[in-house]
């Protein structure tokens, strides 16, 4: 998870002290924040609502109804169909990924219920190759929408990633193709599928299935695009205009349907769900 | 300004010119010493193309004088006519799209296009499509559905623009929405990349039932220069990230990305790109004739199928 | 402000209300004269609003304080939540679009919005909306088609903006567009004129298979001030051009334009928000009820039908 | 005819002479044009290419094939649903209207070929209360593309239209929906509509049936839009950018397929029939 990544980092930076790390320095205000606090926040800043970027089984615990998640994804496994090497062989990349995170690739999800709506819950791994998207991302995905068809479940993808996966090339570019058919799927069966956007999500990824869900909603600040900013720099050797590509840019440009708070994210999505999906039962009004 | 690998051919054939230059004005024979460098030449020719590195191959594919869009359109379309616009924004030179006949049948055609001097380049963007393009792509589709006409796409990009303007405008989701459009057409649909195929950019029209490939084209999820300068954090490492990329249209072949690989002449398309687009329309009329017999649900069952199986992982 | 013909009524009004201050402060007992007053006011109402002028309506269904959109699916929906962006340019204020329960069951719901100040007028453009709203409300028209929701459309608009930005991007064309895909949809569709309905930028939003407008508000292909300006070449006489263009809600019923006219309280929706829009779920109701058993094919048809034969023509 | 008129109004200007006006001045270079030159040249001023603003009859003439041509419009009459006045009953302006054109409304067109294919050929009168369409320009045009869809015809539309005809207001407003609607029976059959767009084109015409054709053509320099320039004028209280709402701005801006000069138009407006049509037989190459 890209917390205990930024754990890792400072620690080693500070000399490999023995002292665990109680206080936290937020990136945006660069307020400390006490761990614990942190934590009590779902990872908000409480100073100036920072999002910090969440671990895929925290995520799922703040978004799936308590005690209704049950893991589906794990079974499909990465290989090296190019035999790629580039300053590091894949496999070895692969493998120290997979010891970190105790997981096959970039992706974690299952079959949950979300405000009481049967749903089939995929999030991304930034800490996993940066979220990237290779076969076994596009596997999931394809399988995830499959069966959440079959099951007549909603499908909910919390997106996080730097794009395709450069080490599967052509391999990786395909699954733009295959997750976005597979959505389709769902389509047949009227049953609905939100994205949510979180910090980062650009490339392969925006550009395929994460961009075309009924609902899109996305955590504040989030960065969101096509191409990363360096590249845009690059391209036009100019300074980036003030919010560029953040979450609220996007709203304002027309691209997300909401940005909503984590805090709020839950019953948000619940919402959504319960209105779409034929099991959403009766109004929310009536409920109470 | 010829390729690097390709300068002995070219000073050969200069030679043999010279030679035969000299022997017509003097009027002597020098049949033999020209049929000989012929030979020379011949050999010569086939053995730097049988071991072209993918970098050579991706520089081939770049070649000035390739075969683009519009040449396409005009060789091997009869009755082409340029629709314009994506009734929403611009009309993006980028992207070249319309009605034509191919063999007698209307089709739909659409193609990235890229300039063949610098001033038609800036006016091309390279092309390197805004989301107008995609917008005026998915029109196509639309008109394809509307009449049963097939579409056949040409792809020639270095990627989607990375612009400021491009983001602003959706360039994420008007490539999502393009390939979605195209994975939901109810006709045949043929993809062919014919010289450089970058990415996102390239597959918002590359959902074909078939995906035929020129031989020295390239298709990637990344250009070697860029992915050479992330992953090796040196763009001159692009030789190399070529190699790591295996993305010339052998390569694609072997890992099923492609169905077809469709032969250039011998020197490459550049140096005869009417051979080489004669050898297109010949592949394009055999697919489109294995396509034509089908439904629009078989059709859209097998691009499915075929996208569904693209990847490689293991099940434990 | 208070309409010009509203003065009496609020003269009144007051009165009644300085008596009875003025009883309860004193202990007096003015039930008498408070109550004989009360029956004059009704009757001055019930007066005054039976004479309505054309051009009075026009500034009743103008008034501030009238249900806007967003009143209308906070008091008449539950569990609304609105949805934002075209997918391709901009979000537009002038347009509200979301999800929301009706009696139940999801819908989706659509409709101009205009500001109650001054300062939300300006972020609302007063409700005249560029091509995203439409391209928003064609979004929400894919997504009731999508899930086989109803959709309902809430029409309260001066009419499209007419800015340079807007027919840059298309107005004409998003308009034709968003009248394309509404009377395409496979849905139950209901059109409500809630205050202003001008022109194709009310239209747009306007191909219900049922087409109901408050008892106050006005729908036209062009607004007095400006039909004025055009045929009588001097905007002064909106009040002359009101009365011509026969625009009020029961013109229009007779005229068969609309199916139904909802009544509105006493004074007009704008005194009493919440009676006009508890009168508007009822008229709701009552519409949603007999189109729901509908096939798609019999909405297309029956919304067909009803567009089809719309106009006033002798056949020789 | 637009051309009639103004030939009235410089006529009743110079005093009531007698002299015939064999000589023109183009509205765009100001040149003096010899009539017979001008319509020689398809009204077409042979200095600058100011397209001249074209009869109904006329339109026909050079779009249809030669003698294919048979009317089927004229038997729907206007009315006036209204009773409106404004400075002048309707009634009198509609039959005054009538007197001048022969036409009973803003109308004119029939069956044809074009380039071979069988078509349903409707042009909007501009002489006729400056081309407005109210109920019986809806009628018309909702039975051409209703005719088209039964007899296997091509629908082609010429618009040149100030809007909508005010003096019947709501109804027509609704002859919007009505040929929006009417168009879908070509939709159904897999029939061609093409939209041809002459000076001017604005109102609630571009924002119905003339902005959904299959394709859009226009001729240069025609005024489109939505909004009339004085009233965007009189909106943003700046000046009009150059070129505003004229043909070629519009095809930039993405909403034509091509601008087309009249001398053109009939070759264009054949290979775009012949492609779309099923009956538009083989290859115009092959044909040679
Ligand atoms: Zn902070
Ligand atoms: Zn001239």
């Amino acid at each position: 998870m890209a917390l205990d990544r930024l754990f890792r980092r400072r620690r080693t930076r500070g000399g490999g002290r023995d002292v665990p790390e109680l206080w936290l320095k937020c990136p945006s205000c660069e307020a400390q924040i006490y761990k614990k606090d942190l934590e009590a926040d779902l990872m908000v800043c409480p100073e100036c609502g920072h999002h910090f970027r969440l671990g895929v089984e925290e995520r799922v615990r703040q978004l799936a109804d308590e005690g209704s998640f049950e893991p589906t994804t794990g079974a499909v496994r990465p290989t090296d169909p190019l035999r790629f090497t580039d300053t590091e062989p894949y496999t070895e990349r692969l493998a120290r990924y997979q010891q970190e995170t105790g997981r096959p690739d970039a992706i974690y999800g299952g079959t949950c219920t979300v405000g009481g709506v049967p749903t089939l819950l995929l999030a991304m791994d930034y800490a996993f190759a940066g979220g990237s998207m290779g076969s076994v991302v596009g596997e999931e995905i394809a399988r995830g929408a499959e069966l959440a068809a079959e099951e007549g479940r909603a499908l909910v993808i919390v997106a996080a990633s730097g794009g395709a996966r450069m080490q599967e090339a052509a391999l990786s570019l395909m699954q733009m193709a295959k997750t976005t058919m597979a959505l389709d799927r769902l389509w047949e069966k009227r049953l609905p599928y939100v994205s949510i956007l979180t910090d980062p999500t650009t490339g392969g990824v925006t550009a395929s299935f994460a961009a075309l869900a009924d609902v899109i909603l996305a955590e504040p600040g989030a960065l969101i695009g096509f191409a990363g900013p360096r590249v845009i720099k690059q391209t036009i050797r100019q300074d980036l205009p003030e919010g560029f590509q953040r979450s609220e840019f996007l709203l304002r440009h027309g691209m997300l349907d909401r940005v909503v708070e984590r805090r709020e994210l839950r019953a948000t999505l619940a919402h959504v769900l319960r209105l779409l999906h034929p099991e959403g039962g009766a109004s929310d009004a009536a409920r109470v | 300004m010829p390729l690097e690998f390709e300068q002995p051919i070219l000073e050969l054939e200069a030679r043999i010119r010279e030679l035969r230059d000299y022997a017509e004005a003097g009027g002597v024979d020098l049949s033999d010493e020209i049929g000989l460098l012929e030979q020379k030449l011949e050999r010569l020719q086939r053995e730097t193309f049988a071991n072209l590195t993918r970098w050579q191959r991706v520089q081939l594919a770049r070649a000035p004088g390739r075969p683009t869009t519009l040449d396409v359109v005009e060789r091997v379309f009869d009755d082409f006519i340029e629709l314009h616009g994506d009734r929403a924004f611009a009309d993006d030179p980028a992207i070249v799209a319309g009605l034509a006949r191919f063999r007698g049948r209307s089709v739909v055609v659409v193609g990235h296009q890229k300039g063949k001097t610098t001033k038609e380049n800036i006016h091309r963007n390279f092309g390197m499509p805004h989301p107008e393009g995609y917008r005026k792509a998915m029109r196509m589709m639309d008109m394809a559905d509307r009449f049963g006409f097939p579409l056949i796409s040409l792809i020639d990009t270095p990627g989607a623009y990375p612009g400021v303007s491009a983001e602003e405008r959706g360039q994420a989701w008007v490539i999502a929405q393009s390939i979605q459009r195209m994975g939901r057409l109810r006709v045949p649909a043929l993809a062919i990349i014919l010289g450089e195929g970058g990415s996102g950019g390239a597959l918002a029209i590359g959902v074909g039932n078939r995906v035929l490939i020129m031989e020295n084209a390239w298709y990637s999820v990344i250009s070697p220069e860029s992915c050479a300068a992330i992953l090796w954090r040196d763009a001159a490492q692009a030789e190399q990230a070529a190699e790591a990329l295996r993305l010339t249209a052998h390569d694609l072949k072997e890992l099923g990305v492609v169905d077809r690989v469709v032969p250039e002449p011998g020197g490459g398309a550049h140096r005869n790109p009417e051979g080489a687009m004669d050898a297109l329309a010949e592949a394009l009329a055999k697919e489109l004739a294995e396509l034509e017999p089908l439904s629009p649900e078989e059709l859209l069952a097998d691009r499915y199928r075929r996208f569904r199986e693209m990847g490689a992982v293991e099940i434990v």
